[in-house]
């Protein structure tokens, strides 16, 4: 590695120096090691990643709206990032687990996870929008890197079960400096866990470069902790499936965890209380903005001999009744109700908090119940 | 005097202390270029240098454990942990480190740490960011624990902070980072009121009402309710939460002879445990009833369109007050 | 019925629990091939093998992070922490994670770890060996925390942990681990007294002293000790310290008027705080003087040539037993 | 790394995977690349590391001794590491700074730690035994794998100064598995510090072979996270000197930082508290005790020409009054008075803790004056 493998913004980013099929301009590369991995990725199965990607793009706009406009708390977009979230995770199969942080929401779309239940944590209804064993995928983690240990113990799990199953773990670029993902690394490699280590290096955490958590690409840390890294381009779709496939196939035979780099990007702001012009260029967004996981998909689904105007259109069209959807079911997320606060805390008794449960429920009955119902306890009745 | 909000307050105090001692460093996630999330250090990379204003790697111990490095070479670090609910995976550093390194090197090894922590909920945010997690710092033997409440306290009190030669965890009321206050820029530190005192904000005889950070105002707000019904209402800011204050607090209980103690923290083991049990020890004679803690709930901090049902307001503290004087309030007729 | 020491009878728990859920894996550092540094599982990766008691690497929230996941998976697990001082790596798990997700999965993934902790002093150790860290966890929303103090609740305590659908912090007293007693094997855990429940293991009129783990002993030592001095102490093995059954505390407190406490963990913001507090709210009319705490001081765990001026022992103990009845103590005279 | 690249016991020790001058048979091995940073290292020279090898070797049987007898609380013997402290220290500046965990009695004896400082606090009569200022070296550090945080804070402040002092973390096999050493490495990387990352590993973590905590060589750890790792025999005290120079050299010169990893085994038990015959066979004893490395300093001596029964006996004796003087020291160190376990707490007046030691002192004195003095405050009033 050396200073001119750096981009202007001291990004690690030279294209020759991960796995990609697809280049920016959309021109299939052949790869005697990862091609066949994607053998059976026909021009059908692209269109469907292709859809993939333009609804989850077109959803994470729409709930960018939706904070806009007062109806979330919050949102942190994906865009920019759909090859990578949904290139691994339509490797998946239905009994293996993922584990993510807080912005795979095209994760969530491969793994059934519904309108509703993707928009009630963001709304603040609820704790979590959806069971995690429903979709065998966990509740997003917001602690930076936490979700690596669980993804390993959830693996070494499934492993002295006897099954094949595997588990993968979501996380950014500026995880890799927590020490839990370290560890996670330690304990994977030790217990040959099956687990994916997926790192979206997405050029950013909030506002610090990845070349403030790291001098090295992230998929050479693989190595010192005795387990493969793959770097992929993770705006090619086509790279990434093949190369979780890889991974999980590795996984699945005993053969322990794998690392990989997806080299990505936020097109966006971190979430929608950032604001990314304090700290990148527009320089910077109009390069990446040239490597763009769509466009470069359709333009390869083009050279197939595909109709991609037909496809668009009724992309176009899917994504808008998807959005429409999503619009839609954020108003039918239900507001909790004042006594639910205290649900959950426990799976069994607890005397303690049964009495604090039973104190607040006489403070709430203190209020007029009309009141109460309109406006909640402040100031009701006073 | 200058009008700044609170969080412009905290820019200023520490604006002057990196002016003032070369050795004092901020750390931290994106506090350099983007001026930290809630911008409490805007402009100051700019101002001071990135070896002065560091933007550090993602990792909270090792923000913490660097920052203990950096205090063996006589740096005095502030860092600033983005929010309250990021503070645990520095735990150790703080607790076996930060804590316990002048005691363990007798005195030879200082560390005039400074950590900053945004605290708090009512700001509608995800999991995490409206945590109160205070006593977990104030049961910890070698650690100050201070708290401010207003602009004027938040600029005299992040340099006192930062002078002080021990740890000292500073929260910050970020729901208030937006009010505004008075703020004396020219007044010297010496002739400020030490951080380890508490301060009566609002005179009262009947009840006494400590708490401390966001909900000082709320308090004042409640004494203000309180007083149109009759019924006068002390009110501390507590500002320093370990050591308290007791000659302050006491003094107040034995003339009003009834406490009331309210927090965002969960009432089990948080902060009014050791308050009342304290006040209790250093004035039974003096109670006229058990103190009373009106506190968030034992729970994890809920969702955001729940958290009106977990933080105490002014209709809670009010009914707490009503506890305290046998007036009739919710729990009227329970048994306690 | 066995004669089993402590540590013998934990062993022994643990063993019944493996050979009854298979899905219970121990886990932790040098568990496995050493049997741990206290043997709490010796012979036992012997018995189960190694996916059952597992040494893993040396990395206190490695551990706890995969025991969240394994709990994810179905798993429960039981973590040995090697020694109090060492907890606070794990801290952000534990408090971040195996607290909460629970709630934040709105009950549908469950969390039933246990997290074995031997704490506490007295045994001439290095730093960071003796620590009581207890009421760290007993602030945390979502996690039990006990203490067992003899063999035959070891025994059955550390299975009703393993069984608890909740986490559990299960603190082990490691300088009573060879202290001897009897154990029945063959008792079902059903009929076993619950785990949240406390015990009146001396009875008494004129003051009740509470504490919990190696302190109990202790404490029935002064009771005795009382005794010949004409004062009846009832002493109450707290057990479960996180939810505290104030039911069988407050019944007692309520005939004998006079309450002292006694942990060794630090007295600011320490479980003393929280029953001082809870205590005189739920039973102020029945106090004739303000509970009395004899802790350990507020300073980080002292070199073991001074760990005897630093735990309570007997004396202190009966010193706080004359300041709560008005005798003549070492406070006499002193405003309090 | 292959699995024929471990030892039967999983142990990761093949001697050609490391930087060797010294045989285990007392061969000077020539080596181009590390050679020249050792070339001023005559046989005087050697004659003086083998003095300190030698010497602390014996203070260490002694302090062993001293445990047994009851004089001291615990101890951690290093006998069979010497070469890898020795060799290390001996590469330092005074105004450099060391930061080590609780084995590293052999770096204080370099750091000029006397007898009374260094036993202070394993015979439990003071938190610690030393000024570290004094010495340059941290106080022990028995939170696994914290230091390397500190070292990492206080070269980044040297640097900070424009100082080219250096620090060195000192740590052990098992904990490169905390999360702490993993985010020193990334510290240390991002803002260059002038810091060696000085890895003894020994083989174990009290019971758990290295084997457990990693699946590659640790010095491979290095290169991820974006700095060189040296891997050198820990037994080879001239090895080790070189690797430590070149790595306080590029950190002197703003290269920032360096891994090494010293293979070395610790011959006695984890401390006096531990029984390694729980876990390890006498094979391997007698594997390692070959490849000591006192043994073959004397041996590469004797090739050299001088006079190595006058060197062991001139050595035995300034060892034996070494011992001696620790003896003597032992008893020398006082008792702390009662109330000095409030002192030091905090820098500045506490109004809390300032309380309750008056409540303490009052209660010492309530008890005869005779017999607290004799027995301390227990027992003496009733
Ligand atoms: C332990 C912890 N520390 C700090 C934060 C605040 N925080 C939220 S997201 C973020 C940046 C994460 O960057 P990265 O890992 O690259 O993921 P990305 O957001 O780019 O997907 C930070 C610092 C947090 N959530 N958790
Ligand atoms: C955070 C922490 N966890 C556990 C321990 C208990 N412990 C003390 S030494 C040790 C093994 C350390 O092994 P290694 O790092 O290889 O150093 P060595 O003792 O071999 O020099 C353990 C687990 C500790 N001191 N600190
Ligand atoms: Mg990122
Ligand atoms: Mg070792």
């Amino acid at each position: 590695m050396t200073p001119s493998d750096r981009d202007a913004t001291g990004l690690l980013t030279k294209p020759d120096h991960f796995v990609q099929l697809i280049t920016p301009a959309g021109e299939r590369r052949a790869d005697a090691e990862h091609d066949p991995w994607v053998a059976d990725v026909d021009a059908a199965a692209l269109g469907r990643l292709y859809r993939d990607m333009a609804i989850v793009r077109r959803l994470d706009a729409e709930a960018t709206a939706l904070q806009r406009q007062g109806e979330l708390g919050l949102w942190p977009p994906l865009a920019g990032q759909e090859a990578a979230q949904i290139g691994s995770a339509r490797a998946l199969r239905d009994d293996d687990f993922v584990f993510t942080s807080y912005r795979e929401h095209a994760v969530a779309w491969c793994r059934g996870v519904g309108p509703a239940e993707l928009l009630t944590v963001w709304r603040g209804s609820a704790s979590s929008g959806w069971n995690p064993y429903e979709h065998g995928m966990a509740v997003p983690q917001i602690i930076i890197g936490a979700q690596a240990l669980h993804a390993t113990g959830w693996a070494m799990g499934a492993a002295w079960e006897g099954t094949d199953a595997a588990s993968v773990a979501y996380f950014g670029d500026g995880a890799t400096s927590e020490g839990d993902v370290n560890e996670a690394l330690v304990f994977a490699a030790s217990f040959d866990a099956p687990v994916v280590f997926f790192c979206q290096n997405n050029q950013w955490a909030i506002s610090e470069p990845v070349g403030l958590q790291s001098k090295q690409p992230l998929a050479r840390r693989a190595d010192g902790f005795g387990m493969p890294g793959i770097r992929v381009d993770g705006n090619d779709v086509l790279a990434v499936l093949a190369a979780t496939r890889i991974a999980l196939d590795r996984a699945r035979r005993g053969g322990g965890p794998t690392f990989i780099e997806a080299v990505t990007y936020r097109l966006g702001p971190h979430t929608t209380a950032d604001d990314p012009k304090r700290y990148r260029t527009d320089d910077e967004l109009t390069e990446w903005g040239a490597r763009d996981p769509l466009t470069r998909l359709l333009a390869l689904l083009g050279t197939m001999g595909v109709d991609i105007e037909g496809l668009e259109r009724d992309i176009a069209d899917e994504a808008g009744r998807a959005a429409a959807e999503l619009r839609a079911a954020v108003t039918t997320i239900p507001d909790p109700e004042p006594m639910t606060v205290f649900d959950h805390v426990y799976a069994e008794p607890n005397t303690h908090l049964a009495r604090q449960r039973d104190h607040y429920a006489r403070y709430l009955a203190m209020f007029d119940e009309t009141d109460a119902a309109a406006s909640g306890a402040a100031g009701g009745a006073r | 005097m200058t009008t700044l909000t609170l969080g412009k307050a905290l820019n200023a105090g520490l604006r002057r202390a990196l002016a003032a001692d070369d050795k004092v460093v901020l750390m931290g996630e994106d506090i350099g270029t983007l001026g930290g999330v809630f911008r409490i250090t805007d402009g100051l990379k700019a101002e001071f240098g990135a070896n002065r204003v560091v933007d550090t790697p993602l990792s909270e111990a090792g923000i913490m454990g660097t920052a203990v490095g950096l205090a063996y070479r006589g740096f005095r670090p502030v860092v600033e942990i983005q929010f309250d609910g990021f503070i645990y995976p520095g735990f150790d550093q703080i607790v076996a480190q930060v804590a316990k390194l002048h005691y363990r090197s007798r005195g030879n090894v200082r560390m005039p740490l400074t950590i900053r922590v945004p605290f708090g909920g009512g700001i509608g945010a995800a999991e995490h960011h409206s945590e109160s997690p205070e006593a977990y710092f104030a049961h910890t033997a070698g650690l100050r624990v201070v708290a401010c409440s207003n602009p004027a306290d938040a600029y005299v009190m992040i340099q006192q902070a930062i002078a002080s030669d021990d740890p000292v965890l500073f929260f910050e009321p970020k729901r208030r980072y937006h009010v505004k206050g008075e703020v004396d820029e020219t007044a010297s530190l010496a002739d400020a009121k030490p951080m380890g005192v508490a301060s009566v904000v609002a005179s009262g005889t009947d009840v006494t009402l400590v708490t401390y950070g966001a909900l000082v105002q709320t308090a004042r707000d409640a004494a203000i309710a309180a007083a149109e019904d009759g019924v006068s209402i002390e009110v501390i800011d507590l500002r320093s939460l370990a050591p308290v204050d007791y000659a302050t607090v006491e003094a107040s209980v034995r003339r009003t002879g009834r406490l009331v103690i309210t927090h965002e923290a969960g009432q089990q083991g948080g902060v009014g445990a050791e308050l009342a049990a304290s006040v209790t020890e250093r004035c039974f004679e003096f109670l006229e009833a058990a103190p009373v803690r009106v506190t968030g709930h034992d729970i994890p901090y809920p969702p955001a369109k729940l958290e009106r049902h977990h933080l105490p307001d002014l209709d809670r503290i009010l009914d707490g007050v009503d506890r305290v004087l046998g007036r009739p309030n919710s729990l009227s007729g329970v048994e306690a």
